[in-house]
């Protein structure tokens, strides 16, 4: 499986006695979008945190993770981030004391690794070119989300983890930033994307990962995935569907 | 009357005090880290700088080099001992850690200064001169130019820079920046070793007015806090301001109400400002 | 018994909140759903007054637009937080029983000289906080254990226990199901039942649809900070509006 | 520990002089002042999770207020207590007012600004001695009608310093189960969920503060009579460090903690000084070390060590 | 607790028994001394504990107290009253006959009722605070420091002598400072020298920086300025160099005992010029031919080479007296030897003939100087 550009096996998360994640393998290779869907509290936002070794709060991580063949799971985040494993998590945060351009000007691709050129960047995001200069803060949620996404491709990603990106954005934007998101998949970029909005997710992604309770419930590929009940099930209530 | 003569002391003193505060500006604004035990670092420092000049024989400019090293050096090794508390940002024990620190300095000086006071003999100090009937000496415009130097570096630096845009990254959100590729825990060693230099350089600048005793360091604190927290917590052009302002405030109120309480009356300023507007400092969105 | 006008809310430039009002009566169900973002949270905050908002806000008839988040508390209007909220430090008893100390508790005066009638309340307050905790599905082996180390479903059943203190007219929920399993869902759903039939008025947001859909009896749909439909669950589910909003654009 | 335990325990304690000889004597009286000193820092850093920089400020306007009462106006021992206890509680409302809406760092720098400050005005104020203080306070005379209680030296203090303690220890335990005791907890564990249950943070931050000065105001007032001299000394950072050190270095929100703590700190500068300065160092290293490396105080560090021992007759 | 009464009864009784239970040939007779040993004026307070011994060492030569050796006990105070008032319990416990005791006056203020309390003898070396002679520390009180009245009065016969119309305050704000310009100024005026106070400014004791008082002086126009500051290690020569950068004109006077060697050391050649009162010099009349402190100096640098300070002086002869007035009523007891000094005079001391005041006071004899070289040079 030498294509495999990042790879997890025996990924377990644990916060005080409870058990968050428990992820045997899970596995992304070249040009490929996967989507983990799954309820609230179904352990996705811990995964791809996991992944990173981040987290907010003081979890216990162990298992390993391997990006392009290497070992990372014992490295702390920065140095995971600087070998191109990037993470824009839950909200799109960014730096809301400094202005776009500075967002982007930071976002420096570690030595070795080609990032994105800013112009490449607004190739994919014009939107992000009118706001320039003005604060992180000041953005709406839908460009907060652009200039988050963008700060990671600026920082020379080998693979991409997104979670969550269309929290609180319109539904024209939703499958924009999904659109663009393809495009970079595309282009050759793996990414990961955690995501609640599974009819968009649907139309986008190769494969599902279906999380329940920190555990894997089902996995395939889309096609197969697309009318499986357990996954309308878990989202949106069967009253609906 | 001597209101000229009153203001060139009080831009010289605040100048000085602008200083002395800035390591403590850049601390805050740029980690949101504090340090109590910044008054007995100073004192350090200027007993590093006597200590190169008088028992060694190093040049003045020598001197300070060594006193912002020594500073640099335990800014580092404070930092490098109470990193857990850092990265948990719990505030409320760096605050007691770094005050007995301040205590854990002053022993050690007096054991390896001894009790005895120094004067701390540069060259700039010797050359005196006339300038609108007040005597100042060459050190005065020396802190007046390097205060005024290191501000305006420090705002090009925090403002512009790369390495206050990472600094201000880490402030804003620590485990952000982590995604961002940032090494949280150099920059705060950075940032702390940044203070222990910066009060050590003003300490080697500022101390040669005075004689220098193991046991000064307090009135340096109260100065910082006063400074740091008229200046908007955090703000580099606030805090050269506010430093200045708090250096004539304490000329003119020596001058013509009395000596005697300045430290009070800069206190009840201090004070008023965090009553009539606790919220309306530059604070407010660095210090929630 | 709950009723807010025009709540808006602002965070600098970004809109959170649009001029969104409903109310919620007593042994009513009121469910608040719409996509991530939508300003669920942020219209609980601004009912409870804990951000800076405009509008209106009754309680049980009267206005209390400016009391402050404590006292709407004390008048009953209380609060569950989307994360599990407790005192870390202290076990689950002395969670509960602080809680319940805030009007139950011996004053300090009391306190120092009547030790005996400080303690006879003290023994009164853990009686009636194991009772309240068994009620909200803590068993009382975890009595004694601290909140931490509780598991996951457990943890939000002594969230939403400790938000109830010693009784609400009002309570909010925030996503009480999240991250809950089959058997913990179902002792939710039991849970949010009797304390209906007990005469509260319960507003809960929650996406699981499952959820929300059998215990509402009515249903206020937001999106993008603004109300964009209300009804029973019948009607919303009918709604093409809030089909597309919610799930997404229709392919 | 049974009750009737405790109370065995606590009536030994009076005769602690007696079983450890004379030197021991005016050092448990001080341990005993201090201790009760840092038990009123207790409750503000260990309940309500605030540092506050300016208990010495109450400890000296305990010790102040007595010196003044009882040179200026005659006043007895009961009412230099009043006035001690009333004093602090004014200046701690009129600074916990001042400070209300600061949290964190904000409210200590302040403090310890106020601190600072108050120092300088002791030192310059001829009202209340300026830097030479205020001499001639009269032997210790708490008398009622016929019954004479007075002490004149530290051997007769003991029994009301010792007391005095019993009474702090008495009132920070019940404090701690009175409703405000647990409301402060809520407020320092979890501002929000307290908020939503009805706490008042503000109110409740305010009242323990106010709360707090006159205990260790009672320090002060103790220590006026055991010294019979009060200066400007008092403002000192060393009192300051101690009281912190005394409070975190055996375990926070632990009752008998500030006590042991300070018996240890105040046990070494006694029977194992290296000088001055060595004290300083190792004062400020007990602090620093106990907060970077072991957060759970002395007792945090022991419990391990005690559990590992516990399994091993099992064996 | 009733008890109380009984006990201290008792406690007194013991404390007056101890010494002549002890009272065997062999046995050293212990002296405490008490100064600041470690901290800003801890070499200053070292020198005075080394005077002392020395002068113990005298004693014992001359057959000591008794016929008993003396043995110096010494204790460091940190300049904290709290700390003072721990050492002198220390000493308590130990059991010593007498404490000399004395650089700052609230410590020595702090330590009088414990020391008075417990019956032992103290004896006040230096702290020059009015209080410390009031009684209400200690009824037995002795010290030989001058007091601000009598250094007031030779400052103000120096002022008036040289004419001096526009006079120049700058005084510590605290009792020793203010109370020292209200001596100087009593004497002016009981003088009857006519002058304007040009200017008066008031500083903290642990001011360092004195521009901006100085900056209103010097638009004054002084014809002397008065410099009262006794903080030797910090305040004092920080005064004397800020003054003469500035260019203060006229004469600057500094006030009685403020100008230990050490001030000079720091202030440098700034201090050239400087004239002040003291009421020792070891090698000027009539020091220079006294045998008593001839002996004294000598041994003194053979034994510390080192030159005796006044405050060196100071704390020898409060040994010195003491042992000459123990000796006289062949008794340690502290009323009797206190009763003896109080009042009373005793030749051949390092300071020749000394006199007390009833209220415990050293008479002392006060000589002007002038800072020449970096040297003190009395004037005749």
């Amino acid at each position: 499986m030498s294509d495999v550009v990042l790879e997890a096996r025996d990924l377990v998360v644990a916060y005080g006695g409870n058990l968050a994640l428990d992820l045997p393998h899970l596995a992304l290779r070249p040009g490929e979008l996967v989507g983990v869907v799954g309820a609230n509290g179904a352990g996705k936002s811990t995964l791809v945190n996991a992944l990173l070794g981040w987290s907010r709060g003081t979890p216990r991580i162990s298992g390993s993770v391997r990006l392009a063949g290497e070992e990372i799971g014992a490295l702390p985040t920065h140095e995971r981030v600087r070998r191109g494993l990037l993470l824009v998590p839950e909200g799109g945060p960014v730096f809301g004391r400094l202005t776009v351009a500075e967002n982007l000007a930071a976002a420096e691709a570690a030595a070795g690794r080609r990032g994105y050129t800013e112009a490449e960047v607004f190739d994919l995001f014009p939107r992000l070119r009118e706001r320039l200069h003005h604060a992180g803060a000041a953005l709406s949620g839908g460009e907060r989300q652009m200039l988050a996404i963008a700060r990671s491709l600026r920082l020379g990603p080998r693979a991409l983890l997104l979670d969550e990106p269309s929290i609180g954005l319109a539904p024209r934007l939703v499958s924009t930033v999904l659109r663009t998101v393809r495009r970079l998949v595309d282009a050759g970029l793996p990414v990961l994307l955690v995501e609640q909005n599974v009819r968009a997710a649907i139309e986008v992604v190769d494969r599902l990962v279906l999380l329940e309770r920190g555990r894997i419930l089902a996995e395939g590929p889309v096609a197969a995935m697309r009318d499986d009940p357990r996954i309308i099930e878990a989202y949106l209530g069967d009253t609906v569907a | 009357m001597n209101l000229v003569q009153q203001l060139i002391n009080g831009l010289i003193l605040g100048h000085a005090y602008a200083l002395i505060a800035i390591g403590w500006t850049v601390l805050l604004g740029v980690a949101r880290l504090v340090n109590f035990g910044h008054g007995q670092m100073y004192m350090i420092g200027a007993f590093m700088a006597w200590w190169a000049t008088a028992p060694l024989g190093l040049p003045y400019p020598v001197a300070v080099l060594v006193a912002v090293a020594a500073g640099a050096l335990l800014g580092l090794l404070v930092q490098a001992v109470m990193l857990r508390l850092t990265l948990e940002q719990n505030l409320v024990s760096i605050m007691i850690v770094t005050l007995g620190f301040g205590h854990v300095l002053r022993g050690a000086a007096s054991l390896a200064f001894g009790g005895t006071p120094q004067v701390l003999e540069t060259p700039p100090s010797l050359i005196e001169f006339e300038l609108a009937g007040a005597w100042i000496t060459a050190q005065d415009l020396l802190i007046v130019a390097a205060a005024i130097l290191v501000f305006a570096l420090l705002r090009g630096v925090v403002e512009r820079g790369r390495l206050g845009r990472t600094a201000r990254m880490v402030a804003e959100d620590p485990k952000l920046a982590q995604l961002a590729g940032i090494d949280v825990t150099r920059v705060y060693l950075a940032v702390f070793a940044f203070e222990g230099a910066a009060v050590a350089l003003a300490a080697a600048l500022v101390a040669p007015r005075t004689p220098i005793l193991t046991s000064i360091g307090f009135e340096e604190v109260i100065v910082t806090f006063v400074v740091v927290v008229l200046g908007g917590i955090g703000s580099v052009a606030g805090s050269y301001l506010a430093g200045v302002g708090l250096g004539l405030f304490t000329a003119l109120f020596g001058g013509f109400v009395s000596p005697a309480y300045t430290t009070a009356a800069s206190f009840a300023v201090l004070t008023a400002v965090l009553v009539l507007r606790p919220g309306g400092l530059a604070a407010g969105r660095a210090v929630r | 018994m709950l009723r807010v006008e025009g709540l808006g809310v602002r965070y600098g430039a970004l809109v959170a909140l649009q001029d969104v009002s409903w109310q919620v009566a007593a042994g009513e169900v009121l469910g608040i759903i719409g996509p991530n973002g939508a300003g669920k949270s942020s219209c609980y905050d601004a009912t409870t007054n804990m951000v800076r908002r405009s509008g209106r806000v009754f309680l049980a008839g009267a206005e209390v637009t400016e009391v402050p988040p404590h006292g709407l508390a004390a008048l009953g209007l209380k609060r569950a937080f989307q994360q599990n909220a407790f005192f870390a430090e202290l076990s689950v008893l002395e969670n509960m029983v602080a809680v319940l100390s805030r009007e139950g508790g011996t004053g300090l005066l009391a306190s120092l000289l009547l030790p005996w009638q400080e303690a006879a309340r003290r023994r009164a307050l853990e009686e009636e906080a194991r009772a309240l905790l068994r009620r909200f599905h803590v068993p009382q082996v975890l009595h004694r254990l601290r909140p931490g180390s509780l598991p996951y479903g457990t943890q939000r059943m002594l969230s939403i226990a400790l938000a109830w203190g010693s009784g609400a007219r009002v309570l909010l929920l925030d996503e009480p199901a999240a991250g809950l399993g089959g058997e913990d869902m179902l002792r939710l759903r039991d849970l949010i039942g009797a304390l209906r039939a007990e005469g509260a008025a319960l507003v809960v947001i929650e996406h699981h649809m499952d959820l929300i859909m059998s215990v509402a009896d009515r249903i206020a749909v937001l999106d993008q900070g603004r109300l964009l439909a209300t009804g029973t669950p019948r009607e919303i589910q009918a709604d093409s509006r809030v089909l597309e909003a919610y799930l997404g654009r229709a392919a | 520990m049974p009750a009737f335990l405790l109370a065995a325990a606590a009536i030994l304690g009076l005769f602690l002089p007696q079983w450890l000889g004379g030197a021991a004597t005016s050092a448990l009286v001080v341990i005993a002042i201090f201790a009760i000193m840092a038990y009123g820092l207790d409750i503000v850093l260990s309940d309500l999770g605030e540092v506050s920089l300016a208990h010495t400020v109450f400890f000296a306007t305990g010790a102040y207020a007595t010196g003044l009462l009882a040179t200026r106006t005659g006043f007895g021992a009961w009412g230099t207590l009043l006035g001690a206890m009333l004093a602090a509680a004014v200046i701690a409302l009129l600074l916990g007012l001042l400070t209300l809406r600061l949290r964190e760092f904000v409210f200590s720098l302040v403090t310890y600004a106020a601190a600072v400050v108050a120092a300088a005005v002791a030192h310059n104020w001829n009202f209340l001695g300026g830097s030479d203080g205020i001499v001639g306070i009269p032997t210790f005379d708490l008398s009622l009608g016929p019954l004479v209680l007075v002490a004149r030296n530290d051997a007769e203090l003991w029994p009301y310093a010792y007391a005095a303690l019993l009474l702090v220890l008495w009132f920070v335990a019940r404090f701690r189960r009175s409703r405000l005791g647990l409301v402060a907890v809520m407020a320092h564990l979890n501002p929000r969920l307290a908020t939503m249950s009805g706490v008042d943070i503000a109110r409740t931050r305010l009242a323990v503060f106010v709360l707090s000065a006159p205990v260790t105001a009672l320090a002060g007032w103790l220590y006026a009579y055991q010294r019979a001299y009060v200066g400007p000394d008092l403002f000192e950072s060393y009192f300051l460090v101690l009281m912190l050190t005394a409070v975190v270095l055996v375990g926070k929100r632990l009752l008998p903690g500030p006590l042991l703590g300070m018996a240890l700190v105040l046990g070494q500068e006694k029977f194992l000084s290296f000088g001055g300065d060595v004290d300083a160092i190792i004062l400020g290293l007990a602090l620093i070390l106990v907060l970077c490396f072991v957060p759970g105080g002395l007792v945090g560090a022991i419990r391990p060590l005690l559990r590992r021992l516990r399994p091993a007759p099992t064996h | 607790m009733r008890i109380t009464r009984r006990q201290a009864v008792l406690g007194t009784a013991t404390a007056l028994a101890l010494p002549a239970l002890r009272a065997r040939a062999a046995d050293p007779v212990k002296v405490g001394t008490i100064f600041p040993l470690s901290g800003g004026t801890g070499t200053q307070g070292q020198h005075v504990a080394q005077a002392i011994e020395v002068m113990a060492a005298l004693v014992n030569d001359a057959g000591g107290v008794l016929g008993r050796p003396v043995q110096v006990i010494r204790k460091d105070d940190e300049s904290t009253p709290a700390v003072g008032v721990s050492r002198a319990n220390e000493l308590i416990a130990e059991g010593v006959a007498v404490i000399i005791e004395g650089w700052n006056s609230p410590v020595t203020l702090a330590m009088q009722p414990v020391l008075a309390r417990a019956g032992i003898l103290d004896i006040t070396a230096i702290s020059k605070a009015d209080q410390i002679l009031s009684g209400a520390g200690n009824p037995l009180a002795i010290r030989l420091n001058s007091s601000n009245g009598q250094d007031g009065r030779v400052i103000a016969e120096y002022l008036a002598r040289t004419g001096a119309k526009r006079i120049a305050f700058v005084t510590q704000n605290d009792a020793y400072g203010n109370g020292a310009q209200a001596a100087i100024e009593a004497e002016l005026q009981g003088l009857k020298h006519a002058y304007e106070k040009a200017a008066e400014e008031r500083f903290p004791f642990a001011q360092a920086d004195f521009r901006v008082a100085l900056t209103n002086v010097r638009a004054a126009n002084p014809d002397a300025t008065v410099l009262i500051n006794a903080n030797e290690g910090l305040g004092m020569p920080a005064l004397i160099r800020q003054a003469r950068q500035m260019r203060i004109k006229g004469e600057l006077v500094a006030a009685v005992g403020t100008i230990a060697p050490s001030v000079i050391a720091v202030a440098g050649e700034s201090a050239n010029g400087l004239v002040g009162a003291d009421i020792y010099f070891p090698d000027v009349e009539p020091f220079a031919s006294n045998p008593a402190n001839r002996r004294f100096v000598s041994r003194a640098q053979e034994m510390v080479r080192y030159t005796p300070d006044k405050f060196m002086a100071l704390g020898a002869a409060a040994l010195q007296v003491w042992a000459m007035a123990a000796n006289e009523v062949k008794s340690l007891d502290r009323e009797a030897v206190a009763k003896r000094i109080r009042g009373g005079s005793f030749r051949d001391t390092i300071f020749g003939e000394a006199a007390f005041e009833a209220n415990g006071q050293m008479r002392s004899r006060h000589a002007l100087f002038v800072v020449q070289d970096q040297k003190l040079v009395v004037r005749a």
